[in-house]
């Protein structure tokens, strides 16, 4: 019984391109939360009771304070909610969530950082956090809209791909990787399931270590409703069948225990 | 003031579960509620053997709700007597396992072996939409319902709820023959069948077309339910659906409940069973009211 | 790209009515709204004599809808043919009477005097669950369904619309008990029974105890109801339940609605028809659509 | 088609006793407003979809502002949340709805203004703009949370009676007159049914004019869905039946004609 739900506040909100925000939360989630992880974010409108999952983009532990850059997804949407909240605001929270990227395996690893879409933002926490030999970080967009750019820079070597081919290698994320000829020894990628199984292929082909970060649709959040399985190569030890739950389980796997 | 209740020979210490499926086997939920507050924890259905649920997604959004088919995907009898009924037994408060079933014999099965496992109630779902043979076959039919509940009655060495369906004409008609079966308790009520379209996608929101509707928005029906089942039965009645607040609880005990179970409110406030206790203890302070049991069915 | 649809026959500008008894005989929300705007506008039901209704309180907000027990109040054939009619035919809109009564017999004598009126198409209701014998009986039975749709149809001169009541375990047995009474299209859902206590004053809510649900909060039933019961038989459908928005409507015409009826949300927001008219103009072209038919359905 | 929802501006909000509170909104409505009528207030809240009907308590036509004072009846409740309104919030109204008291039957006759409780702030605007012979407004409170009471002694004579004997007499309206001697013409009446009640009784034993305003659960507000309706001793011509609608047809009506 030590943990709850509970209201953060708003530090400040920013838009960073058409429907991408940035949202600063205090929170006491702050405090143990890691690259991978992610926040349960409720709605202050009682017909939408579900949690919506949104990735840590970035953790200032000093400030206790939490980075969600998320996309709203339409009108009338939780997420188009969160993009009215003002500095100041209220909003309620669990987390952290999930297990989080697995930091250690890519000690000493030259590593791919990959992320694609409204994928993307967990990788900077990630980026800014790892400790490995050769930091790539490679990034997809649709456009040139090519939000959190700049952070990346800072925090690794970044290759980007937009699939209009405004900015970088036209085309995805692995497109980017043959064209550059970059390669790795882990891979840790968050995105789109195209994405992730491509790159799924591409690690199990060349015997690379890959964990992948999964979506998908959750109730609880906290493991208990069984809503957010994936499919597991093996019977998992929990649920005795092959399924894993995402928001407990995951959302990050090992690329090859899951079938996606 | 007593807030304990007795269920069909069974004292809870307070009227509130949770309702299956909705809570796992607790574990996951003990970081946030202290189960020892808990006049029960009503367990995820279980079967014979593991079964692996329905494809994703299983979970959508409704207004003031959500809807589920997840399918009943569980561990299997075997691992849930080894890990999650000890699990539960560190607490102070009384097991109800839910069951679920293809058929008589499997439902029969389980029912058996638990009789020898340190349990306090069993739930029978026959009333399950979102499997072909979850057991609403059982649960839509008067008859089968009842030969069912024989059947479990049989093999059963703990008290037997049987968890009804709303997808009825007459839930009375579906009350009378578990009744008449011999079921000790009925609990209702199990989800309503719903769909949601996503309008762009032009596809189901859930992967099983269908989906079972609980939250807030199912509380009136559920409320009517249980009010007429208690008018039609002598059994004890566990009632649930779209409980959120104490609020919630006390309507359905006036209706005829005798214990409330909660369940998708737990996915939005995972304390909410707790202050639902402390909201029925204010409740019943305030309108002097001295046991639970001086409550239940009084609005007629 | 053409709004028009064409149901049994009537051609509507567009697919959008009132449902019955939400929006009297449009007097009142001529106000509010174009009635010319509207496809059809259909009307609060009507006996062969004045019906006085039930005792108030009538009417009850739930979480995400409400509830209503009105117990079909009307002013009677007679004055119903006077006064409305001819108040609704100043629009270029389709007239869509709803019909209710005690026995065959009411039905029959209320269809039989329309077919000298100038409306263009009954809504036979056998499912409102607000009054003793208010159809309801009919509602829940197939028999009695398709019995009371041949009775109907013997002396109706308009195409006939049944109204199928959500309470039962299979809609879609409904649905094919009208079919084969000679129905000519179906409409669904009628409000879903439910019941509110006031947990202070320890009373119904309502005067009648129960009352039926509607708005939002319901919508997904209906969907899922209309998917299956264009699954189920040839007959066009309108659908309703719980719509109050463009997307509300064309998840129900994905799901396999012909036309939809708007109900309670013309209580939240008078001007709603309009803007769900608009609102699927929009998505049709976003979407690439020509015609309403050509969305009906889809989604299987 | 001339009329629509329309969102209202808070000018200002104050308490003015436990639980009962005072809202100044500008709105349209306030152009046609007359006292007696009264403006459906919605929610900003999905979960509550029905309107709340609450009384014009003052008309302010220049500043195109109406004051509502309304008591919160719970927690949870939808005049809970308008308690919460603050200066610049939007509320959603339709109005003005509904007859209002028909003014020009007390002219130059002796007048009793009559509330009670909660229908205590209709009398204020009735108050107002009534021209009568004598003016004399008789309100009941609970207890010595004689709200609007210098409101009141600024436009007419003033009685007061109180549940508790606090201040006035103790009692009700009824037994404030009976105390005081007093007698009228002409009654205007809004309040709980058992005071309607007494008043009707009282009215008809000595031949006077009594109107009174009444309350009903609403749904559409306008008079479509027969939810509000009061019983009528005649055959009502809308209805065709011993019915009227509450919203539309009155909530004012003459005493004879209801039965209550
Ligand atoms: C582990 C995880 C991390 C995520 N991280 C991010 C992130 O950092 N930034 C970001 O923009 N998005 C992220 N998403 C996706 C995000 O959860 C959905 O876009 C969001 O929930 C949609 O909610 P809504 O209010 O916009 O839509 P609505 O349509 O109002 O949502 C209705 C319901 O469906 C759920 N839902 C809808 N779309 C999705 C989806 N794609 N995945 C899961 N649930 C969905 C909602 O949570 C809600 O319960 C993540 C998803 C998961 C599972
Ligand atoms: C013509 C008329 C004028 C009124 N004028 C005033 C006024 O000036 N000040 C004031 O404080 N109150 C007034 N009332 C009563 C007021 O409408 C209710 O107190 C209010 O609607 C309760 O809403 P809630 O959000 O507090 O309660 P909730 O419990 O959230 O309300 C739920 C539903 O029930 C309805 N409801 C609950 N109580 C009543 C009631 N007593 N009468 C009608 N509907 C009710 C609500 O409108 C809503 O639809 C008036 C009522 C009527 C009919
Ligand atoms: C995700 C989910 C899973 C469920 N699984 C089960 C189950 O395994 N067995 C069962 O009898 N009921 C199951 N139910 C139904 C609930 O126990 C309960 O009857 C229903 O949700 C209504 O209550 P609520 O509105 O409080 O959720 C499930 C409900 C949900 C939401
Ligand atoms: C106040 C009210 C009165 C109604 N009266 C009738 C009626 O007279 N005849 C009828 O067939 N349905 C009646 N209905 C049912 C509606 O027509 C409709 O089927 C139901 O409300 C579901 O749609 P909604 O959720 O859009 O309201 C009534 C509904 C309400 C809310
Ligand atoms: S969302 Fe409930 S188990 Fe993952
Ligand atoms: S509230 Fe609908 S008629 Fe009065």
């Amino acid at each position: 019984m030590s943990r709850k739900k509970e209201m953060a506040t708003v530090l400040s909100q920013e838009m960073l391109a058409e429907g991408i925000f940035s949202l600063w939360l205090e929170t006491s989630a702050a405090a143990e939360a890691k690259p991978g992880q992610f926040l349960s974010i409720y709605t202050n409108d009682g017909t939408k009771l579900l949690p919506r999952p949104i990735s840590i983009c970035e953790i200032d532990k000093e400030k206790g304070a939490l980075r969600m850059v998320y996309r709203v997804t339409g009108e009338k949407t939780g997420t188009k909610q969160f993009s009215e909240l003002k500095a100041g605001d209220q909003i309620p929270v669990i987390g952290p969530m999930g297990n989080g990227f697995p930091l250690e395996e890519a000690k000493g690893k030259k590593t791919f950082l990959m992320g694609g879409g409204i994928g993307v933002p967990p990788i900077l926490e990630l980026a800014r956090e790892v400790d490995c030999a050769e930091k790539q970080i490679v990034v997809g967009y649709r456009d040139a809209h090519t939000f959190l750019k700049e952070e990346f820079e800072q925090n690794g070597k970044l290759y980007i791909a937009t699939e209009d081919g405004s900015v970088g290698t036209k085309g995805n994320v692995m497109d980017a990787i043959r064209e550059q000829a970059l390669d790795a020894e882990v891979i840790f990628a968050c995105g789109p399931m195209t994405m992730l199984r491509a790159i799924k292929a591409y690690a199990e082909e060349n015997g690379i270590l890959c964990y992948i970060s999964l979506e998908e649709r959750m109730a609880c959040g906290i493991g208990a409703c069984l809503g957010c399985v994936c499919k597991t190569k093996e019977v998992d030890a929990h649920s005795n069948v092959h399924n894993k739950r995402v928001c407990k389980d995951g959302p990050v796997f090992l690329s090859t225990e899951v079938e996606i | 003031m007593n807030m304990a209740v007795n269920i069909a020979g069974v004292e809870w210490k307070n009227p509130v579960t949770t309702a299956s499926g909705t809570f796992g086997s607790g574990e996951e939920f003990s970081e946030f509620v202290d189960l020892n507050r808990l006049g029960a924890v009503t367990t995820k259905g279980v079967a014979n053997v593991p079964w692996p649920g329905n494809p994703t997604p299983r979970v959508a959004e409704v207004y003031g709700g959500m809807m589920n088919a997840i399918g009943l995907q569980n561990p299997g009898i075997d691992l849930f007597c080894k890990r999650d009924i000890p699990f539960l037994r560190k607490y102070d408060t009384k097991i109800i396992v839910n069951v679920c079933g293809k058929s008589e014999q499997d439902y029969c099965e389980v029912v058996e072996r638990l009789g020898d496992e340190d349990v306090d109630m069993l739930e029978i779902n026959i009333s399950c939409p979102n499997v072909k043979e979850g057991g609403i076959a059982f649960g839509q039919n008067p008859k089968a319902a009842e030969s069912i509940t024989k059947a479990v009655k049989k093999y059963a060495k703990q008290p037997v709820i049987m968890k009804l369906s709303p997808n009825v004409t007459d839930i009375t008609e579906m009350a009378r023959a578990v009744e008449a079966g011999g079921a000790d308790v009925v609990s209702l009520i199990n989800t309503l069948t719903g769909m949601k379209i996503d309008i762009n996608r032009k596809t189901f929101a859930i992967a099983n077309k269908t989906g079972g509707m609980s939250g807030p928005a199912v509380h009136p029906i559920a409320v009517r339910m249980v009010y007429q089942v208690a008018q039609a039965v002598k059994l004890p009645i566990i009632g649930m659906g779209g409980i959120a607040s104490a609020e919630d609880a006390i309507e359905m005990i006036l209706a005829g409940a005798s214990a409330v179970s909660v369940g998708t409110a737990n996915f939005h406030n995972p304390a909410v069973t707790m202050e639902i206790v402390e909201g029925i203890e204010k409740y019943m302070q305030a309108q002097g009211f001295d046991s639970v049991a001086d409550m239940v069915g009084i609005v007629k």
